[in-house]
């Protein structure tokens, strides 16, 4: 078995927070429904399998840099379910105190550095903490996570291009979901494959399956290795669907509906917990355990999440400054 | 959308109308931005509805690329056309600057007046939406600061409908800036090809104790504080600017040589605010008449945060308004 | 550069000391910006000359690429750096307003002060050399609209020097504006390792009759016009603000609480500039002791002209500041 | 002879642009070392057979966009060199009425649209310009120049994607002199030629020698014959080099020696001028008979200048609005 080849063991591990992911999103998606929770939620259900294959290649002290469509890359990463349950409640126990809210999820003590509400802007603070970990003589990694239609922004050719000319050890990773928004991909990106546009770069570029664990993997394996030995960036265009539209509440009459139906057939979970099933990986029992402790997890994040104070209002004259403000 | 009952309409419905009349009206009128073509469901909060159906090629949802699709704006505004362009938040803004700062606004006068930019930057913003530190500022007090652009921000859907066909006829950039939060309040609805003059303010309430000035959203705020104290016997007049950038000082100087007193109110954040120059110009025309400085009401200096209780906190209270007005009686 | 006699310095030397300095002080700073580096001749005026042969990979030429590099300073602030980055001129901060106003201004109170970004932007302007509308603005008043980044305007040698390090010092993200046409200006010799605070003004002249209130080159304007009229018998108390985002307040208001008036003076545009948000603050705290309205000097509310007499014509003559002083002592 | 190959009278048509080019740059370079005239000058000698071949491919309806570096570009596309000597000299009689100076170069009655000091800034405008022309269904292309340090910056991304997205007639034109200010190519630029980035937005892209006005003439036609023909966006990357630094007072210091000499060793005027000579196209005389011209052209320009009045300070208070400030 190649080194980029993950094992059972690793493909369980990858399992527990593609399982994590998915129940916290459906959890949230139900406590929004039923009215518990209010906010603009981008839900990453159906891209779970791209941050959970990548994170199991990574440890603590790996930078990760996402989006507002994050809470799937930040739970991978380490970002513990109570904080970010906390977060999106707007909680003055969520990891930024209820401060920032799903956009801007941090956790730094597990390398989740800054999540961005900006378009394009992941990928030049992605290139500066890869900077700093290159300044340090560390083997430290950072993931850059960005859309398909952020391939389009300025932001994205400013930071290939800067992080191929000083050989920065990161890894960009583009989730493509086929959509912007409203807008399907071909409408607002001129070339046919986003890895394509690595070249540009003289960066290595691949696509990838991203409801494929062992796909994705095997790739992040290469990028990130390429990375921590210093020798420059990766592109990885990881294609993926998102099931509940752009934010809660798009009914995505844009996405038309054999599209949406052939993605909902290739959900990635149920797939994976078949295919772990068929290659006898692990056993019914043994996932089902796994999925019950997950749903627990959240039952407690959703208690502590629902049972936190909210913020002082004097919050809004802390943390503008190091010091307080008038 | 584009048929609204006469009598009643919201912001929305007649920024609608004003956009569909102003492309039925002038074949010059372009319309684009991220997501506002009826494909991808005429806008992400549907204003731009029915436009592209109706229009065809004028009417474009542009990927996401502010620099490009602004600046084109600017090339197509140079080559003759009248792009309305929709930068969908505020704080969008700050990925094309350049375009809106440098090239926009300047263009006429770099080129000594050989070329000029008939454009309209149209974007939304506001606080209380849980859309946090980056999605919610208020910011036209950059835009204040840079000659060559105006900027106007109706607080209801008589003006919005004829301030954006004024903005569209104007042969100068102008943003155009709306208040999210206030999109479907209901108003009265505009009369169809109407037109409201950029630089005027409106006198929207008399009154001779105390001048409140105020423009977009700090109008539904001010007005109720306004009613209140109007049964304890203090007569505001209430001021809406309408246009900021240029300041129609005429009417704000008019009404406080009446009433020697003068409240500004903003939703953006208070230093080096838009208050702040009407303040100054205030103090610096009437300092003589004046029986009480000027007062400001305005957001903490601060990001706007996450959490609805520290949202609140970060907006100015509507008591602040009336605690500002009392104080400039006291 | 690096080896100024200690006894005289123009801004240029001492801003150079200062960066050389800082990155022989602490390692956690680095340098970075568009042809800094000695291979591209150590900055189009010289200004970072020898860093990089000194400090090899700490220091570095960037491509022109604005977003990436501001941003990956951001990146690297948060990751414990302390870069300082140049904007060449400050009209390309349009092209990254983005990383300066939505993430280096916000991070901190984003991530509930999880992370910060003690990073500093120096960046160079000023009319006066032919530059144009697109290379000679001041736009200190959009950074001190948003909160979270401050603003430093150093008027000598000796203030740039110990500001430059006190603003490396900072845990928080400062923009450091420097005049271009007066780094050439000799003056004193800044001591090795001094700081200068930031968000301290500094009184420049002692007087009792007027306080003229400044920063950047309008310092240069001020104190002739104070020479001149200290021989006429009219005493002014002349205040070089230094940093003007959070502005000193306490040493502004102490001053005109003796003088009882005031005069404002920057290169910037004056519609909604920082002398609005300074005039409104004196009237607001000393109305009654005022015997004047707060005086404001600044250039005309146009783009930056390209020949000399409309340049000179654009900004403030010095018989403005002359002008306005005698108005609020008529 | 094929359509796109320029047959001699066109040969000697560019020569004569090209004489207006260098002679007019010359005699700027001269006025300012004689300090008869100051500005900060960004020459573009060296490149001015560039604009010179494409711009016989053009008539005044086409539009061009520039660069603070775009004197070459505007002459010629035929700003009259009175009008552009009286702009540098800051006169009330210049194209700008002295008000925007070398950088901001305009003369639309012969299509010279917009000249920007901003690096990257032409390009989006220059999208713009074109989707006028083909709303209006009109065949006139738009040529945006910029230069190889302009293709590292996000506009130049962000706007091929938007050209080829929408087919806009626009021809994009990298003046690729090797350096930007004073930063070689190679170290900010990660790819090792910029008309291979065009593939990242399904465009044509081709290099050129640009001191070679036959070349450049074969490429700018079919590039220019695709747009007109509503087929879309072209990258042209002419390599060059520029003769006098980035501005006037530049020494070139961080140009290897070597470089610069076989720089100027290939001069493109006295070698086109050489060509023309050799394959008959013209006679001493007759090119003789174009530089004594063109120098008498320049003459009058410069006598225009110097001899023409300031403009009024109230000009300060004019066309910053259709209306007058106060
Ligand atoms: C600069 C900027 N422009 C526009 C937006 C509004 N916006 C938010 S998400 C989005 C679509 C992004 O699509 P993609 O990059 O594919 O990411 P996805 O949401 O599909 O994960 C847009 C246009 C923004 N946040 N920032
Ligand atoms: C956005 C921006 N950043 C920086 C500058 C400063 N600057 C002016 S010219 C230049 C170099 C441009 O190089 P290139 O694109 O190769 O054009 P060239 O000058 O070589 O013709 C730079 C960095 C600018 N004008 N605009
Ligand atoms: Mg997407
Ligand atoms: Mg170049």
């Amino acid at each position: 078995m190649h080194a980029n080849e993950a094992d059972g063991k690793t493909l369980v591990a990858i399992y527990r927070k593609m399982a994590l992911i998915k129940h916290s999103d459906d959890r949230v998606i139900d406590a929004m429904k039923a009215g518990r929770m209010q906010m603009p939620y981008y839900s990453a259900r159906g891209q779970e399998c791209i941050p959970a294959a990548i994170s199991v290649l990574l440890d603590d002290a790996d930078y990760l840099v996402t989006i507002y469509r994050g809470v799937h890359d930040m739970l991978a990463k380490g970002l513990p379910a109570k904080l970010l349950w906390a977060e999106l409640a707007g909680k003055a126990t969520g990891s930024c105190k209820g401060k920032g809210g799903p956009m801007h999820l941090t956790y730094p003590s597990k390398g989740c550095m800054v999540t961005t509400g900006i378009v394009g802007a992941s990928l030049p603070i992605a290139c500066g903490l890869a900077l700093a970990a290159q300044l340090r003589g560390e083997t430290r990694v950072t993931i850059a996570n960005f859309g398909d239609g952020a391939s389009n922004i300025g932001a994205f050719h400013e930071s290939l291009n800067l992080a191929s000319v000083w050989k920065l050890p990161v890894v960009f990773v583009c989730q493509n979901n086929r959509y912007a928004e409203h807008t399907s991909y071909a409408k607002g990106t001129s070339c046919e494959r986003i890895a394509d546009r690595a070249a540009a770069y003289a960066m290595p570029g691949v696509r990838v399956d991203g409801n494929d664990p062992r796909a994705v993997y095997r790739v992040a394996q290469t990028a990130i290795a390429r990375a921590r030995a210093g020798e420059g960036p990766t592109l990885i265009e990881a294609m993926t669907f998102r099931f509940n539209g752009h934010l809660i509440g798009d009914m995505g009459e844009y996405i038309p509906k054999a599209d949406y139906a052939a993605a909902l057939a290739a959900d990635p979970y149920p797939r994976f917990r078949q295919q772990l099933l068929d290659d006898r990986h692990a056993s019914a029992a043994e996932l089902d355990a796994i999925d019950a402790a997950v749903r627990e997890e959240i039952d407690d994040a959703e208690a502590f999440a629902m049972s936190s104070p909210p913020p002082d209002a004097r919050e809004v004259t802390r943390d503008v400054y190091a010091h307080d403000i008038a | 959308m584009s048929t609204t009952p006469k009598t009643q309409a919201n912001l929305l419905q007649s920024l609608n109308q004003a956009l569909h009349d102003a492309m039925e009206d002038d074949p010059a009128v372009i319309v684009f931005g991220e997501d506002i073509a009826d494909p991808e469901g005429g806008g992400i909060v549907k204003l731009t509805h029915g436009l592209s159906t109706k229009f065809g090629a004028r009417v474009r949802s542009t990927p996401i690329s502010e620099m490009a699709f602004v600046g084109a704006a600017v090339g197509a505004a140079v080559a003759g056309f009248k792009p309305v362009v929709e930068i969908m938040l505020m704080n969008f803004t700050a990925v094309c600057m350049d375009q809106i700062t440098n090239h926009a606004a300047k263009l006429r006068f770099m080129s000594g007046g050989q070329t000029h930019v008939p454009m309209v930057i149209r974007t939304m913003t506001g606080s209380g939406m849980q859309n946090g530190g980056q999605h919610s500022d208020f910011l036209e007090a950059w835009f204040c600061h840079t000659p060559g652009i105006k900027v106007v921000m109706p607080s209801n859907p008589v003006d919005g409908y004829g301030l954006l066909r004024s903005a569209i006829d104007d042969p100068d950039p102008v943003l155009f800036v709306e208040h999210l939060p206030s999109y479907w309040l209901p108003g009265a609805a505009p009369e169809r090809g109407s037109r409201i003059p950029i630089g005027k303010a409106r006198v929207h309430r008399q009154g001779c104790d105390v001048t409140v000035i105020g423009y977009s959203r700090a109008m539904h705020d001010i007005a109720p504080v306004a009613e209140k104290l109007a049964a304890d016997g203090i007569a505001c007049e209430v001021i809406d600017l309408r246009t900021v950038s240029p300041l129609d000082m005429d009417t704000v100087l008019t009404s406080v040589k009446k009433t020697g007193r003068a409240v500004v109110v903003h939703e953006a954040v208070k230093s080096f605010g838009v208050g702040a120059e009407v303040s100054s110009r205030i103090h610096e025309a009437l300092f003589r008449e004046l029986k009480a400085p000027v007062e400001r009401v305005a957001s903490a200096d601060s990001p706007v945060p996450y959490a609805p209780p520290l949202e609140a906190a970060f907006l100015y209270r509507p008591a602040d308004i009336e605690t500002a007005i009392r104080k400039t009686l006291a």
